[in-house]
């Protein structure tokens, strides 16, 4: 559809509209579709889903509110925004829970009709802020009755009017892509897709999207549209991904460019659960997705599996890694190649499952009994989620061991657009078994040596159906190369020491650290994980205004890059901020003894930039 | 290297390297050599073959054989093994485990292992006790027994093992003992042969902590008059003069004493293949007490679909339907747009 | 306080000062009032009743309730119960859960809580889904149940909650619909008057993420066809006329119309109080298939001890043949010495 | 028994003795029945039994070799003894096995029927080394025909030849015993105790001790007697005890002055499983001990009784406490008192589970969960066990928090003398309920507030059952002071920080830190747990040698007694011994930026004095 609009449209450099509502009101769906109309415009995006606590709460209460915050823009952009430009509440609790984020002199659309009695008890307003006249002081307050709208779009239907108010987020759509400048193409595309079974429920949801969008055109109040251009990005293909859903892809690619069976074992967990939805769905690839009794049968399915030969991994959150602590230490004592996601949430115990949080770094660390050191990356962005399955791989692969993998439940449920990768440009991971001996099985005296080290110390991994290869591996102490049980002192250390080498020799396999900023200079922002583009908005604020402050965003937590250290010597001050109490930093004091400063955070939310910069500048000012 | 030169193996050719260290006397060693006395039979390669086991004196098993294995963590076999055999449905799967191993710390990953009813071997040793910690009660003990960690008498109600699987509807479920060697080696062959998950509890000797556990079952003079081997299709009989039979009375079982008007006709005929469980789960619970024998050999054996084959023919149906995995078709799913 | 001067309590005097949060037209609220009006009946004060629940939607149900409380981690309830009645068997002690929580990773619980036989009252809330985790199957999922995570439908034969009780032989085992209220409350009046551990498996409708599982049991036109309501000592008859019933073949039940020479005395009749667990094991194995109705009520009801009682009356015993604990003659026990 | 002997005896300071030989051999006994005999001499006393793997091996087997050491002294001692004066071997695969620790000159006795073809070749010896003149050459070697000799002192009493080579082990005590001119006396009750009820066996084992004795008594080629005086102990009854016992006792202790049942939720293992055992014998106490399906069963069930208001403890080892590591992010939300142990062994996964380690360190702080602490402490040896299991069970209780308390192998097998304290010198602690509201319910508007905190930021403990007070916990995050589910952003933080203080809270009610030693000088040697034996003689050893050394032994882990930063900086250097990769070290470099060097060993054993002193000494010279 285009349209051509009487109003005058103000071009913006990037804007952040936020729709929320009761769970029940789809402000999931509609975020998800003004995402993807903005990035089909070209636009860079960013969002922020923000869900309530699992379960329902009861209708119109504020426990019950959910969010979608998108940020898009004309140039590139890290995160979903600090505040928001243009706020859509569909009830008296969504506008109290979000009014907080909305910029003074931003534009406010509420759903008039949910403004009754018992719409503001729910909301713990006296009276309507709608009539009170204080909302029209700060902001461009629209009262739409959007309920009353609907219904009259979709009259003649035979839609029930409870279905007639499902289409509400439609309407709301509808109007906000009016007031962005949006074409209504991809969500029609998308009506016809999900809905085409249902002519009526799609003609209705038809209907009330262009009743919004007509509404916007129409209606004297509102009386400027916006456009935000396309951005500049690099030239090729791009789609829309949640973090999630690029971690599968990612896990698939590279199973795929293996030649491997890709098998996750899996037990359903907020927010890590996608992961396992996703994959379920690419059985074509060969894909086994197991969802087991429980965490520990998750994992140990998951050693079953890489002691067969495929690539395995398992996922989960917080609370389930926890139960997976001892089966953990069976993957590193018998040195098979296997992933182990984490998707942060907030913690401790069931914590704040929605929520997102770092606070599992030294649980990936440390969280094992015995000295039982495991390679630990993590992920920068929903995007970055597709690189990162594949380098876990390659780790685990070529230097024969389990790798964490850490995502959190910003970027897990976030998402940005991807500019697809050429497949041909995709690095596979060469998966070598060890061959057959020629003499093998001990008759001519050669036996296969299961622990037996190359250069990288990895051993070779034996699959089984191989003739000469028959060995046992286990949880007791190993003798080295033969693999036996070994309760011997000397070999007790040497195999301590052998299996610590071995993930410090992951760092000779891994890209130096690089810095966004100046090489040496007054402020280093150190990160890791999901705060990465809340932190490279502060820092180029900041380097914008002068300041010789330098981003250091780490991939690789263990073992760090070998050149780390230096990195980190080169600044006057380093400051590491993180959604947790100072994990990452606890761990640059141990090993580096450098007093870095912890910029924390735990509240279940991301950085704001706002809180970066503000705290860049008290650095650099004392 | 062809089928047919398939060289055939001996007992021997399964052992390992390694120097088996269960105590002088347990009941481990006979399981032990019967395994390696059925395995040649079978004609699956070593190769071929994993044994995943957990933690305890039975978990040490793998280790003497000259197969693929894991001795893995405590309780978890079972779910090691079906990672295993849902990614490499070509490979024998056994798992073994002990009491404490399977019904304790593993009860739910046995359960659930049964359910899905994937091809898998499940060789529960049970000898009343945990034998590789020295010595506590286990979940099968008797109501009473003085333990380590149990000085006045253990007051949990045993599992019942086989009561158990047949809870989770097992497919195949046995029961055999230590010293029986020719019965061992015929359930032990039964279950590999069984396409899904073959359970079979072995009465098992610590000579060490628990000795005589199961001397009822096992001595000479009491054994026949104990135990009942069941046979499908014929009546239930037992006893040294093979005169006493087992009747069912209503729901009961009763023992009947044969002749004196009572018939082969009169009794109770074993049906491994009865479609549902309720007569193993009956046969179960018939324990050696108040004249009742302890049945042995197979309780149930049916045919069931396989997780381990169904998730493959999901894979198989997924890629017939949508052509195998194109990492292109994949990226290009969905809205996507060009910037030039 | 005395005794005597005990309120009488209400139903909502049970009701916390919390919102309840589960979705509109959820199964879940219906066991709620239920339960809030059970409790006034057995006259037990508030304060000496305790509901332990795991995670899980069903498992907020604690929250709600203005007693004693836990809303622990996922699956362990049993376990946490158990600690606190072995310590306080004076308290009442309820567990709510669900069956992801009861059955998928807290079975191994479940199963061991049962044979212990505590004193304890476990609710499971059956949907046949995992709610909270929006929409993952369950092992009580039907086969190919198309769900989040079974996009080509489930493989894994689903558990019977019921069987797996029987099968660790629970002494309390029943069965009730979120709908039929008055069921639910005599059932629920009857686990909590049970000495020992009570199972009941209550089908909860999940509206959002499986709605309708239960409808043939619910639905007004069908439930006197597919259900059956045991009643001790009566014979199994069920049908909207009364004129359909269970007749045991050999230990193969079938339906029979009454009528045409079958009168109820040919029919199976309920005895819970069978002290061995065959029959209701049968019971449990009647599915809504074939023409058969589904059980409801209580399976089965026995007498067996108690381990909350037996460990306490091991501390009574050891007090009364050792004396009270003494620290002094604990110190001074076997070999010491002095030094001047 | 009171002998006069003709032959010399030789007066010394200290011995150490090693009985060693098969599984079978009955080591573990004949050592426990010297120690305790030495202890009522009057010594001072340490030992180490060293057990094979927990499976029997075949008997003969270097893998079945189990040793038995104690370190007797007319002195202060700590450890049992770096290397031995007099070693018994009962075969040659426990004299292969043993022989390096026999000092020169020293004392061997070998039980020479044993040293048959079958016996030299499991253990490897091509010859027989009694025979070809080897060991005499730098030990004093005696062979002795045990297995004839007691065979022909049980003769007449109807034993089968099995049952009667089952004496040996007393054989070889009684000879000892005479060696270090030691009373038969207690181990003849022992005897009686024992074996009572089955006269001929009980007669049997008297009749082998005493022929022992005699023996050295009579021949010729054993011609000096050494004996060891007493030891100037403070005064006191003593008795000898292992760290096992000693815990178990010390949380008997604790329960009964507070007045509490005690529970222990327990899954066994190695080498926690004799805590169980232990506590399962004292009923009469009121102790309810709960053989649980699993550890999580453990905990939780743990976690339960916490709850019901009673005292209530869960114990385990490294791969068991992996598993509770779930539960305990539980048990630290909902703010409840209980003891967390774990007996440390060596690891990862399975491991080495007979052997000590301390490689459990950072699981006990780090391994949960989001941000998660928990308070650590330590026992430093077998009868400070005692006095741990109550000061861990006061912090419980008055902070209102679950207390991780470490010991290891090493100590939980190992005994000492102990002097019985006092009963009315113990401390109670003293646990205040929570009080029934006046008004409460709520009708009249008092209710009660489950997270409202003291001066100490703890809670009150309401009990079930008081009328009033009910009210819910659990693992999602909590609002302060109501207890109620919260997803307010400002309150987790809150709540974070409140969880985090109040741990650190408990600083303000630990002693402050002492040293052994000057209070400042050139070396400070920290050491946490077992290695304290080793690393206290290594350090008075440096200082009697006039070197400005001190020792620093922390029990509190987790809060850090206040004043340790200037304990530490006091010291030009500071050298963390520790039984892993240093643990504790990287804790205390994180802390305070101190950049303190670390002495690890990870072999199953502990720390010989003499590695200590060696470090200590290149330390001071570097
Ligand atoms: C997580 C964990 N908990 C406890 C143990 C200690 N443990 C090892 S084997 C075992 C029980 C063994 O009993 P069972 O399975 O009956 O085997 P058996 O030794 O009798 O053959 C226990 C408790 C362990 N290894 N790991
Ligand atoms: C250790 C752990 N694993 C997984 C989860 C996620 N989780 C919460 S509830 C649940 C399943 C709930 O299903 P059910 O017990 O059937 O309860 P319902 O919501 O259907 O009432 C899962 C998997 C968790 N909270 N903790
Ligand atoms: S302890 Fe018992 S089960 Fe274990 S090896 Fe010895 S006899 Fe066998
Ligand atoms: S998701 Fe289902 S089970 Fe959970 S509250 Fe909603 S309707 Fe009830
Ligand atoms: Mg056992
Ligand atoms: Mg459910």
């Amino acid at each position: 559809m285009s349209t051509v609009t009487e109003k005058p449209t103000q071009q913006l450099e990037e804007a952040t509209v936020r729709f929320c509502g009761d769970s029940g009101d789809g402000m999931q769906l509609a975020g998800t579709q003004f995402t993807n109309t903005s990035a089909l415009a070209g636009n860079d995006v960013a969002t922020f889903p923000d869900f309530p606590a699992e379960i329902r709460a009861p209708r119109g209460t504020k426990a019950g509110v959910s969010g979608f915050q998108i940020h898009f823009s004309s140039h590139d952009i890290y995160t979903p925004g600090d505040t928001v430009d243009a706020l859509v509440a569909m009830n008296p609790a969504a506008l109290i829970t979000n009014l907080g984020d909305l910029r003074d002199g931003g534009i406010l659309i509420c759903n008039e009709s949910a403004f009754d009695k018992k719409g503001l008890a729910q909301a713990g307003y006296a009276t309507s802020p709608l009539e009170d006249g204080s909302l029209e002081k700060k902001f461009k307050l629209h009262k739409v009755d959007m309920t009353k709208l609907t219904r009259t779009a979709v009259d003649g239907l035979g839609l029930s009017q409870k279905e007639a108010d499902r289409c509400r987020n439609f309407f709301a759509m509808g109007l906000v892509f009016w007031l962005y400048d949006r074409s209504l193409d991809p969500t029609m595309r998308f009506i016809e897709d999900k809905f085409g079974k249902k002519p009526e429920v799609a003609e209705a949801n038809r209907r009330a999207l262009t009743a919004g969008y007509n509404y916007g055109e129409t209606v004297e109040a509102i009386n400027t549209q916006y456009h935000v251009g396309k951005a500049e990005l690099p030239p090729g293909t791009y789609r829309n991904i949640m973090g999630n859903t690029a971690l599968a892809w990612g896990l698939v690619a590279a199973a795929h460019l293996s030649g491997r069976r890709l098998f996750l074992g899996a037990y359903p967990i907020t927010p890590a659960s996608d992961i396992l939805h996703e994959l379920a769905k690419h059985k074509h690839f060969d894909v086994l997705t197991f969802q087991a009794e429980d965490e520990i049968a998750a994992v140990t399915a998951t050693i079953g599996a890489s002691f067969a030969g495929e690539m395995a991994v398992t996922a989960s959150s917080g609370p389930g890694i926890a139960l997976k602590g001892e089966a953990l230490g069976l993957a590193v004592m018998t040195e098979l190649p296997m992933i182990v996601i984490n998707v942060q949430r907030g913690g401790p115990s069931t914590g704040l499952p929605t929520k997102t949080e770092q606070a599992d770094l030294f649980q990936a660390m440390y969280g094992r009994n015995g000295e039982c050191p495991m390679p630990v990356i993590a992920a920068a962005s929903p995007a970055d989620c597709f690189d990162v399955a594949q380098e876990a791989w390659r780790i685990a692969v070529e230097h024969m061991l389990p790798v964490f993998l850490l995502t959190d439940g910003y970027i897990a449920n976030g998402s940005e657009p991807w500019r697809l990768p050429e497949v041909a440009s995709l690095k596979p991971t060469k998966v070598k078994y060890a061959e057959p001996l020629a003499n093998g099985d001990g008759s001519n005296g050669e036996t296969f040596l299961p622990y037996e080290r190359n250069e990288r110390l990895s051993r070779p991994w034996a699959r089984p159906g191989t003739p000469t290869l028959m060995h046992r591996v286990g949880g007791l102490e190993k003798q080295d190369i033969t693999g036996n049980v070994s309760y011997d002192p000397a070999n007790h250390q040497h195999m301590i020491e052998t299996r610590a080498k071995k993930v410090e020799l992951i760092a000779d396999n891994i890209p130096p650290q690089k810095v966004d900023g100046p090489e040496s200079g007054d402020l280093l922002v150190v990160s890791w994980g999901g705060p990465y583009g809340a932190c490279a908005t502060a820092v180029h604020a900041a380097q914008a205004a002068g300041k010789a402050v330098a981003h250091c965003h780490l991939r690789y937590l263990n073992p760090f890059p070998k050149n780390l250290e230096q990195v980190l010597r080169s600044y006057k001050r380093v400051l590491v901020a993180e959604l947790n109490c100072g994990q990452l930093r606890s761990i640059l004091r141990d090993k580096f003894l450098l007093d870095a400063a912890g910029l924390n955070k735990v509240q279940g939310k991301p950085f704001q930039v706002g809180e970066i910069l503000e705290r860049i500048n008290t650095e650099l000012a004392s | 290297m062809s089928v047919e030169s398939l060289p055939v193996l001996k007992p021997n050719d399964f052992a390992s390297d390694q120097d088996v260290r269960w105590c002088p006397g347990c009941g481990d060693y006979a399981i032990l050599a019967q395994m390696k006395k059925v395995l040649p039979d079978l004609g699956v390669p070593r190769e071929n073959i994993v044994f995943i086991s957990g933690i305890g004196c039975s978990s040490r098993f793998p280790y003497y054989m000259n197969t693929y294995g894991m001795h893995s963590i405590h309780g978890r076999a079972p779910a090691v093994a079906t990672g295993l055999k849902t990614v490499r449905p070509d490979l024998q799967v056994w798992v073994i485990t002990g009491d404490g191993d399977g019904l304790s710390i593993g009860g739910n990953h046995l359960m659930h292992a049964i359910r899905r009813n994937m091809d898998l071997n499940i060789i529960l040793f049970n000898n009343r006790i945990y034998g590789l910690t020295k010595g506590q009660y286990s979940p099968t003990s008797l109501l009473g027994a003085k333990t380590k960690s149990t000085p006045m008498g253990a007051i949990d109600n045993p599992l019942n093992p086989l009561s158990i699987v047949i809870g989770a509807e097992g497919t195949f479920v046995a029961r055999t003992i230590d010293t029986n060697l020719k019965h061992m080696g015929a359930v032990l062959k039964r279950a590999a042969e069984h396409s899904g998950t073959s359970f079979v509890e072995v009465y098992q000797n610590c000579n060490v902590f628990n000795d005589g556990a199961w001397d009822y079952a096992k001595d000479r003079d009491t054994k026949e008059d104990t135990t009942l081997e069941l046979e499908h299709g014929k009546p239930m009989i037992f006893g040294k003069n093979r005169d006493k039979g087992i009747r069912l009375n209503g729901m009961d079982p009763e023992v009947v004493q044969l002749g004196k008007g009572i018939t082969e006709d009169d009794l109770l005929f074993h049906d491994e293949r009865a479609p549902e469980p309720s007569l193993a789960y009956l046969l179960t619970r018939m324990r050696h007490q108040d004249g009742f024998p302890e049945p042995i050999g197979v309780f149930r054996a049916i045919e069931s679909p396989r997780y381990d084959e169904l998730i493959n023919d999901q894979i198989e149906q997924a890629k017939a339907s949508k052509g195998p995995g194109d990492l292109e078709k994949l990226f290009t799913s969905g809205d996507t747009w060009v910037v030039e």
